[in-house]
């Protein structure tokens, strides 16, 4: 049996790899990827806790939110098409006419 | 019967002061519509409030005197009783005989003065001098000197509205707001001593066993036995030693007599008060608002004779004024300057009176001044009538011809102003002189005072024939001297009464005559010997003696008054010998330099205004500046510097949002680090 | 006592059916599903969007009446203590009752007068059923009693809210506040996923009382709790557009609809504080929790940033929604100091005083949100200098204007005085005198951004002759009815205080 | 409910006029402020009171109404007036009568919210000093405010937008730092009080139940609360050197709205210094006695100089109104029947005084549209009855024996001189200076503005009757009495200067009640 320890380490793992692609990536898609890493590292921890206490609260919740990560998803990609159409563009840092 | 009769006059006695008040309230709002600008309301007033008041003198003869309180302002339990009151004694009630009778000549005087010249402005006018009447009977019968300040004040302002009262030109509101400035610095010192008095004694009240006078005197008298300080009893005197600290309190007061009996240095503003019309001069800077000085002086000897020290600036102060103004009088052109700086060292020589123990003297001097000085400004006026309001004495001369009852009247005053026997002030100046020789022959500082007031006497014989030569004698130099405008009754009725007063009124106290012949013919000595008990001049006596250690030497009176006299003569006679001829040269001219210092009045105005300007004014300017741009520009510095640091805020909000998610990630890991430390999961 | 997750314990027997507690929830949801009917049934509405808003606005407004006839029942609240609904998922109490009473009062208001804005604009009925469902998401969250709940139902008011910021989508404003909304949202969403599994990870539980019971004995994980702990808080932070999680907020105010901006920034933070206050009070609770994981501090730091952030920034705007969006951020500062300052002996007065904050802002705030969308009806234009003189041209909307800004401004003409000296009473109370200082500035600067609208609004010339046409109806309505209540609830306010404070208290019971 | 009356009728005064046409609003306004005028005045006749408010004295015309209960603590609807706070009402009815009446003329735009706004300020003003609450009172406290910032800002002169928002802002943070300080000492009693009754409060203090506050032990805590609430309160009075907002505030606000701020405003923070730091830490006061008085002298001589510097007519009496307000903290530092006393009465006096000043200058700038010393000379030739009352004002102003000016600085100074603090004659003394300061700025205005040859150099100025021409006067004195002020000018200052008078001659009007309002804080809380 794998210790919960490198679960962990692993989610933490995919959690800052997310955050990078967030901080480094100028298209939305990729943004929205990042952020399914995310949520997925927070799921990671969620199974191997879950696993580690012995109840199936953490599991359950993990398919709540991979359910609302979908939702997310089609929030964004219906957002990233309006960008779309009115910037000519995915990129999340041409949209500044708002700002200061 | 007397004493109901005394109980009635004395009940009637605040109308004496009410009077004029009305008077004052019948000008101001119905003065438009009565007849002379309501002069007559005046005239009436101030006859009523003469009659009272010789009612009230001839009462006070009979012995009696009264005390009480009238009017409570404030009736504080276990504090300051803050009343008006009544003080009728001997000097009181010869004061309001002196200043109703004055007064009421001056409204006389005024119908021919600004009424028949076609004055505008009579109902201010006649509610100025009501209202001054009012104030300055109110101040003269005072019970304590809380009244006396309010009063003392109040004709103040008076002064202020009639020296002003020919607002449309430039020089007199600027006049009257120096003649209002310069006493009021002197009330400041004042007002400080009537608030340390009432902290001090708990009272102001000026006669009675409760009185401040009598509870200083208890005090010294306690601490002769002890320590400094511990005799005062419940007396607190602010850290100092009782004598010290009532030194002080005098000296406090002595300010607001200072400036208001416009003594040196504060008497720069006399001078300039003839800008208002003259029998205001006559009535306000010459006979008895000036005069209230020294009356005050005179209304608490009893707390001064406690100080030595106090007593002794006063003389000195009173005999350098009484020269230094007499030098400046010698080479005035303008008739009413003459009168002003002889005024003023006039009042000079009653502050040599007082502070040289000589009470009754002064006491006489300022009796015998007040008429003849009203009669020289009344005379003034009516020069001035005649010469169309022309004041400069180089315009005039010859004038005697034409104006004969003003002339003889103004010889009189002048005699008597000048000390010529047997004129009223050679009785009461000499007599001053006197005591300031006798005391002074003991204290170097009251013989300086002597010896400036010996020097002042040929002054003024000098300044004061000089005058009358140029003014009545000689050859007319002007046109409108040649013809001069006729004078009506109301203006030589005053002339003439006060004429008849400044000639024989000095018979009243004949010093020299009395030591001489062995009579009692000192009257005005017999006169203030009675009274409340603590206010009479034995009492004064008494404790000048005891307390501040005065002693006469004994000198007959004859010799000092023979003295006098000659000087008088001399000045007159020089005055005669350059100025009597029918067409008298500018001999002040030869003076040179002196003469422009003279002209200039020594730079007293420049200096006094050099201070007011930079210690006012400058420190004023820089005050403003350094309050516009420190104080209040830190202020708008702190809103400068918030709207600046608000612009570069915002500027983090750079629009591009994965400069958010990197400020929100490095937000989240500053949080966590500082939570961290501060619960020690890194250790 | 309830067990774990999803063991059904019932407790003392609730005196009334689970259905008539959550009964503002229902109507809200059950009012979006109409909608939808509605919409199906009659695509083209004949009625101009009439019948949409109406149903909206009913149904929105029987919720506000049902919250307010429970809060009066006194249900959830005083002996029996909180109902427990679903094993303890949902939690009925005073605090969410009142938190309701704010969802609906700003949704009602938003509604009437998205009613005059939405005028000849196509998906109406998708407009109003994102907003009902936003605001059942909200008044889930108020409800919420685990963590996972405290996700979803986050994610059912924030989901909507994306969508509706990007609402117009022709406007590049509306679309780029859109997805700067989004794209922050997401990101929070997932820290604070990954600081609920932490959570979980450190105790073994979601429910909010299971890990409060499970940390009340010590943990051997805090770091990992207190990372999670923190993340969580991102996560309200970021519905609370508090910094440093606020960058979406001046934005997404900003870009969106006025009346969507009106909602966001009233309703939505609201619910992000509710959420907040229950997690921290209850799950973390200060006793147990500060002295390893010192969330106050991380509060105290959050409030002190996001005040003066919030305030300084808004005071050299020259637009005036921008200026009200950073405003939005400037009060999420003061309400913040309601948990900087628990665990410090007033946690009622604080937590209340910052409860009673959020109801007057909705009024007031809504209503300042709302005259921007008048003045946009009235295409005036959005700065400072364009307000100029409307004074004199629309005299009733400009006197409630003022209203709402000096009670934004804690100036006694509305309930935003009290609350915010309600505020300045506890963090002076518990001895916060820095955070109490900063509020001082902040509340001085304050004082100054406010008055330039109204000093535009009165003392300004026009530069150029404004036309006004129409006085819309529904957004008046709305305005004034923002207006009256928030000056009522100056005198009024004893009507909330005591409800806020009680409610408040009884989380720590 | 005689208060609440009083309140009510300006609050619906303030609501009608809001309503009315702009051609009856003077009127209205006018007559409206009548009733609020003669109620308070009813009230001053029939009052009853006895004993300080705070410290347990029998309150007139009291009424206690449980309002908001804040946590531990209960808010309460709680008023009443003692002997302090009846003389203060009732110079609030008066000025506003006199404000809006001396608002005919200058005010010809948008009178209805003009007036409307000037009742909502006397609502305001009233109840700041009705209150006994202290949330309550903080209320009107604030409330005060919005009106002014009104009135200053859509009427004011060419700055006003500058000045209202200094105003605003400036007094704005000094009600949250003094609201700082106050509830330190609230939390700092912990459970000895159960509301923010401001009597409960002082009682409580008094009686030494303050504890410690966030680790802050008690004397700490009331020497700070102490200062934050003195520094809040000085901003309003305002003393040196916070005082900067007032000239601004004065210039560019209209004439009638600087009567009420100079008039009565600046009563409220000397009031609440009366009330908070002087009655409920009376410990405090006396151990920095020596510290307050500096700054009170400071503010006299300081502010008299700048008043001495400045051109405008205005701007002299808003710096001399901050000497004034010296004499007030001198006062209330003295502890003394005198002092205290006398330092309200000086606030009423001066409420008075200022006012009746700003209403002349007011005409004044009604007839030559200056207010620049240099700009004008001679008006007494055309102004007569004007020039009277402005002189009148001026003399009181200069504490002219038998004006009330004087007697407010006289009390002052008498409870002063001796009292218990290290260097209180000194202070005084220097501080007495101040009234040969004054006489010399207000001397010199006077001279300048009203005396000499007439003349008047604004482009502004009306042609007509008002010619610039020399000073050679024609005719007869009755020519030029015509004065271009009207009878609605001239009644406002006619009232006030006789009020000014009548309390000069008759004070134990007020200082009675002022007196027995004083007495248990002095003695109890201080020297005798």
């Amino acid at each position: 049996m794998v210790a919960v320890q490198f679960y962990l380490l692993l989610s933490a793992a995919i959690f800052c790899i997310g955050l990078f692609g967030i901080l480094t990536r100028r298209n939305v898609l990729f943004f929205l990827m990042s952020v399914e890493l995310m949520l997925n590292a927070a799921n990671i921890n969620l199974v191997a806790f879950s696993f580690q206490y012995g109840n199936l609260t953490g599991q359950v919740f993990s398919l709540f939110i991979t359910a609302l990560a979908a939702a997310e998803v089609a929030v964004g990609i219906g957002i990233m098409l309006v960008l779309y159409r009115n910037f000519g563009d995915v990129d999340v840092t041409k949209a500044t006419t708002l700002r200061w | 019967m007397a004493a109901t009769s005394t109980a009635f006059a004395f009940e009637v006695a605040p109308a004496i002061a009410i009077l004029p008040l009305a008077s004052f309230v019948i000008a101001l709002f119905a003065g438009k519509y009565l007849p002379k600008g309501g002069a007559l309301a005046g005239i009436a007033a101030t006859g009523g409030s003469l009659l009272l008041s010789l009612w009230i003198a001839l009462t006070v003869a009979g012995g009696a005197t009264y005390n009480e309180e009238i009017y409570s302002l404030v009736t504080t339990p276990n504090s300051f009783d803050l009343h008006f009151g009544l003080l009728l004694d001997p000097l009181s009630a010869l004061m309001l005989v002196i200043v109703s009778l004055v007064s009421f000549l001056v409204h006389l005087f005024s119908l021919g003065y600004m009424n028949d010249e076609g004055e505008r402005g009579l109902p201010r006018y006649y509610a100025g001098l009501g209202l001054f009447s009012f104030s300055m009977l109110a101040f003269v019968f005072a019970d304590n000197l809380f009244m006396s300040f309010v009063f003392f004040e109040l004709v103040g302002l008076c002064s202020w509205l009639l020296i002003g009262h020919w607002y449309r030109e430039e020089a007199p509101p600027s006049a009257a707001k120096k003649a209002f400035l310069v006493t009021r610095f002197g009330d400041y010192f004042f007002l400080v001593g009537v608030v340390a008095i009432f902290a001090t004694f708990g009272t102001t009240l000026f006669a009675g066993p409760e009185s401040f006078p009598t509870l200083a005197e208890e005090a010294l008298a306690g601490a002769g036995g002890g320590e400094a300080g511990g005799g005062a009893g419940e007396l607190s005197t602010f850290g100092f030693g009782p004598g010290t600290w009532f030194t002080v309190l005098g000296f406090l007061v002595l300010g607001g007599v200072i400036g208001k009996s416009a003594q040196f240095p504060l008497h720069t503003w006399l001078p300039d008060a003839m800008e208002g019309p003259t029998p205001v001069s006559a009535l306000i800077h010459a006979a008895t608002m000036v005069a209230a000085g020294v009356y005050l002086v005179a209304r608490m000897y009893g707390f001064y004779a406690l100080s030595p020290t106090a007593l002794a600036v006063i003389a000195f102060v009173g005999g350098f004024t009484a020269l230094f103004a007499a030098s400046m009088a010698v080479v005035k052109r303008d008739i009413k300057q003459v009168l002003a700086y002889s005024t003023i060292s006039q009042y000079g020589y009653m502050m040599l009176g007082l502070g040289a123990g000589g009470y009754v003297a002064a006491v006489f001097h300022l009796m015998t001044h007040a008429f003849f000085k009203a009669l020289l400004f009344l005379g003034a006026g009516a020069v001035i009538i005649a010469m169309h309001h022309r004041q400069d004495m180089w315009e005039m001369g010859g004038l005697k011809e034409k104006l004969p009852v003003t002339y003889y009247a103004f010889l009189a005053g002048s005699l008597a102003l000048a000390g010529i026997f047997p004129f009223a002030g050679f009785w009461s100046k000499d007599e001053i002189l006197y005591e300031a020789l006798i005391h002074g022959l003991n204290d170097p500082l009251l013989l300086g005072g002597y010896l400036m007031g010996l020097t002042a006497i040929v002054f003024t014989g000098f300044y004061t024939f000089r005058m009358v030569l140029l003014t009545f004698h000689g050859e007319p130099r002007t046109h409108t001297a040649r013809n001069p405008h006729s004078l009506g009754w109301s203006v030589k009725v005053p002339l003439v009464v006060l004429g008849v007063l400044a000639t024989v009124i000095g018979l009243i106290n004949m010093t020299p005559v009395a030591e001489a012949t062995g009579l009692h013919i000192e009257y005005l000595h017999t006169w203030l010997e009675h009274g409340i008990p603590g206010l009479t001049v034995e009492h004064y006596d008494e404790v000048l003696e005891t307390v501040a250690g005065y002693s006469a030497a004994s000198l007959s009176p004859l010799l000092p008054a023979v003295l006098s006299l000659a000087l008088a003569l001399a000045g007159a006679g020089l005055a005669w010998a350059l100025y009597s001829g029918p067409d008298p040269d500018h001999h002040t001219e030869r003076l040179g330099d002196i003469r422009t210092l003279l002209m200039n009045n020594y730079y007293q105005d420049e200096y006094q205004v050099w201070i007011a300007e930079t210690f006012g004014t400058g420190v004023a300017r820089l005050s403003d500046r350094f309050d516009q741009s420190i104080v209040d520009g830190a202020v708008n510095g702190i809103s400068e510097v918030s709207l600046l640091s608000g612009d570069r805020i915002r500027r983090i909000q750079t629009g591009i949002v994965s400069n958010y998610a990197t400020l929100l990630t490095l937000g989240l890991v500053v949080l966590l680090l500082s939570v961290g430390l501060a619960g020690g999961w890194f250790l | 006592m309830t067990g774990g997750l999803g063991v059904g314990v019932l407790q003392t027997a609730p005196p009334i059916g689970d259905w008539v507690a959550l009964a503002p929830v229902l109507l809200l949801a059950l009012t979006a599903l109409a909608l939808f009917v509605i919409d199906s049934v009659d695509p083209d509405d004949a009625s101009g969007g009439g019948a949409l808003a109406g149903t909206a606005a009913v149904g929105t407004l029987l919720a506000l009446v049902a919250a307010i006839a429970l809060l009066i029942a006194g249900i959830g609240q005083g002996q029996g203590g909180a109902l427990r609904l679903y094993g303890g998922q949902l939690i009925v109490d005073g605090m969410a009752l009142f938190f309701t009473v704010i969802f609906t009062s700003v949704a009602t208001l938003v509604i009437v007068a998205s009613y005059d804005y939405l005028r000849d604009r196509v998906y109406q009925a998708e407009y109003y059923v994102l907003m009902l469902l936003a605001t059942t998401g909200m008044a889930l969250m108020a409800s919420s009693g685990s963590l996972a709940t405290v996700f979803i139902s986050l994610e059912l008011a924030s989901l909507p809210s994306y969508a509706l910021v990007a609402f117009l989508k022709d406007n590049r404003g509306s679309v780029e506040a859109g997805i700067k909304y989004f794209l922050i949202g997401a990101l929070s969403s997932a820290i604070f996923a990954y600081g609920i599994s932490l959570v979980y990870g450190a105790t073994g539980r979601l429910g909010l009382e299971a890990i409060a019971r499970s940390l009340s004995g010590g943990t051997q994980l805090v770091g990992i709790l207190g990372v999670g702990v923190l993340m969580v808080a991102g996560g309200f932070a970021f519905k609370t557009a508090s910094v440093p999680f606020h960058f979406w907020a001046p934005e997404a105010y900003e870009g969106a609809p006025a009346p969507v901006s009106a909602f966001l920034s009233s309703a939505s933070k609201a619910a992000g504080f509710v959420v907040a206050f229950r997690v921290f009070a209850v799950a973390f609770s200060p006793e147990a929790v500060v002295a390893s994981v010192d969330w106050t501090l991380a509060f105290w730091l959050l409030a002190a940033v996001t005040m003066t952030l919030g305030n300084f920034a808004a005071a050299t705007q020259d637009k005036v929604k921008r200026m009200l969006a950073y405003s939005s951020v400037g009060h999420a500062g003061y309400v913040l100091i309601g948990l900087a300052a628990l665990n410090s002996g007033q946690n009622g007065l604080v937590l209340g005083a910052s409860m009673i904050h959020l109801l007057v802002y909705g009024f007031m705030n809504t209503g300042a949100f709302l005259f921007v969308a008048l003045a946009e009806y009235w295409e005036v234009g959005r700065t400072f200098e364009d307000y100029n003189g409307l004074g004199t041209q629309a005299p009733i909307a400009c006197v409630a204007m003022t209203v709402f800004m000096f009670s934004l401004a804690g100036l006694p003409v509305g309930g935003g005085f009290m609350s915010k000296y309600f505020i300045l009473v506890g963090a002076v109370g518990t001895g916060h005198f820095l955070l109490a200082a900063l509020l001082l500035i902040n509340s001085a600067l304050s004082l100054y951004y406010y008055s330039r609208v109204v000093r535009s609004l009165w003392f300004e010339e026009p530069a150029n002759s404004i036309g006004i046409e129409g006085y819309p109806l529904g957004l008046y309505a709305a305005v004034v009815g923002a207006a009256v209540v928030t000056f009522l609830l100056l005198p009024g306010i004893f009507l909330v205080s005591d409800a806020a404070i009680s409610a408040a208290s009884a989380l720590f019971v | 409910m005689i208060l609440e009356l009083l309140i009510g009728l300006c609050l619906l005064g303030s609501v009608v006029l809001f309503v009315t046409p702009n051609r009856y609003a003077g009127r209205l306004a006018a007559g409206w402020s009548l009733l609020p005028l003669a109620l308070s005045l009813l009230m001053y006749a029939g009052f009853s009171g006895q004993g300080n408010a705070l410290l347990g004295g029998q309150l007139a015309y009291e009424t206690t109404v449980q309002w908001v209960s804040l946590g531990p603590y209960t808010l309460n609807w709680h008023v009443g007036l003692d002997g302090i706070s009846m003389p203060l009402i009732a110079l609030s009815t008066v000025l506003t009568t006199a404000a809006i009446l001396s608002a005919w003329t200058p005010i010809e735009e948008r009178e209805n919210q003009f007036y409307g706004l000037v009742l909502f300020l006397e609502a305001g003003l009233i109840g700041v000093f009705a209150v006994l609450d202290f949330f309550v009172w903080f209320v009107f406290w604030e409330a005060v405010l919005v009106p002014m910032y009104f009135l200053v800002a859509i009427w004011g002169g060419p700055r006003r937008k500058y000045a209202a928002i200094k105003f605003f802002v400036y007094t704005n943070v000094a009600s949250l730092v003094m609201f700082i300080g106050f509830f330190t000492l609230v939390f700092g009693l912990g459970d000895s009080i159960a509301s923010l009754d401001m009597p409960a409060i002082a009682q409580a203090l008094r009686a030494g139940e303050l504890g410690s506050l966030a680790g802050v032990g008690p004397g700490t805590l009331k020497t700070l609360a102490f200062a934050a609430m003195f520094a809040g309160f000085a901003v309003k009075v305002p003393i040196v050197p916070v005082h900067t907002w007032l000239p601004d505030a004065h210039v560019e606000a209209p004439t009638p709205v600087s009567v009420l701020l100079a008039g009565v405003l600046l009563k409220m923070g000397t009031y609440a210094l009366l009330r908070f730091n002087f009655t409920m830490l009376p410990d405090v006061a006396q151990q920095y006695a020596a510290i307050i008085a500096l700054f009170a002298v400071v503010s006299v001589i300081y502010g008299a100089l700048l008043a001495l510097a400045q051109q405008d007519l205005k701007r002299i009496v808003a710096y001399s109104s901050v000497s004034s307000m010296g004499y007030v903290i001198l006062g209330l530092v003295a502890y003394t029947v005198y002092g205290v006393g006398g330092a309200t009465f000086q606030m009423l006096s001066h409420g008075l005084i200022s006012g009746l000043l700003f209403a002349c200058v007011g005409v004044i700038y009604n007839t030559t549209h200056t207010r620049m010393v240099d700009d004008m000379s001679g008006m007494a030739d055309r102004m007569p009855v004007t020039t009277s009352m402005f002189v009148a004002g001026s003399f009181a102003y200069m504490g002219l024996p038998l004006t009330s000016g004087f007697l407010g600085e006289y009390f002052v100074f008498l409870g002063t001189f001796h009292a218990d603090f290290p260097g209180a004659a000194w202070f005084t003394a220097i501080a007495m200076f101040g009234i040969v300061i004054v006489a010399g700025y207000l001397l010199y205005a006077m001279q300048r503005t009203l005396f000499g040859p007439f003349s008047v150099k604004t482009a502004h100025a009306d042609g007509g009757a008002m010619r610039t021409d020399g000073g050679e006067g024609s005719g007869s004195e009755a020519e030029h009495d015509i004065d271009r002020a009207a009878a609605h000018d001239i009644v406002p200052l006619a009232m006030l200067l006789a009020l000014v008078i009548v309390l000069g001659v008759a004070p134990e009007i007020s200082f009675g009640m002022i007196r027995d309002a004083v007495g248990p804080l002095v003695t109890a809380g201080g020297a005798g």
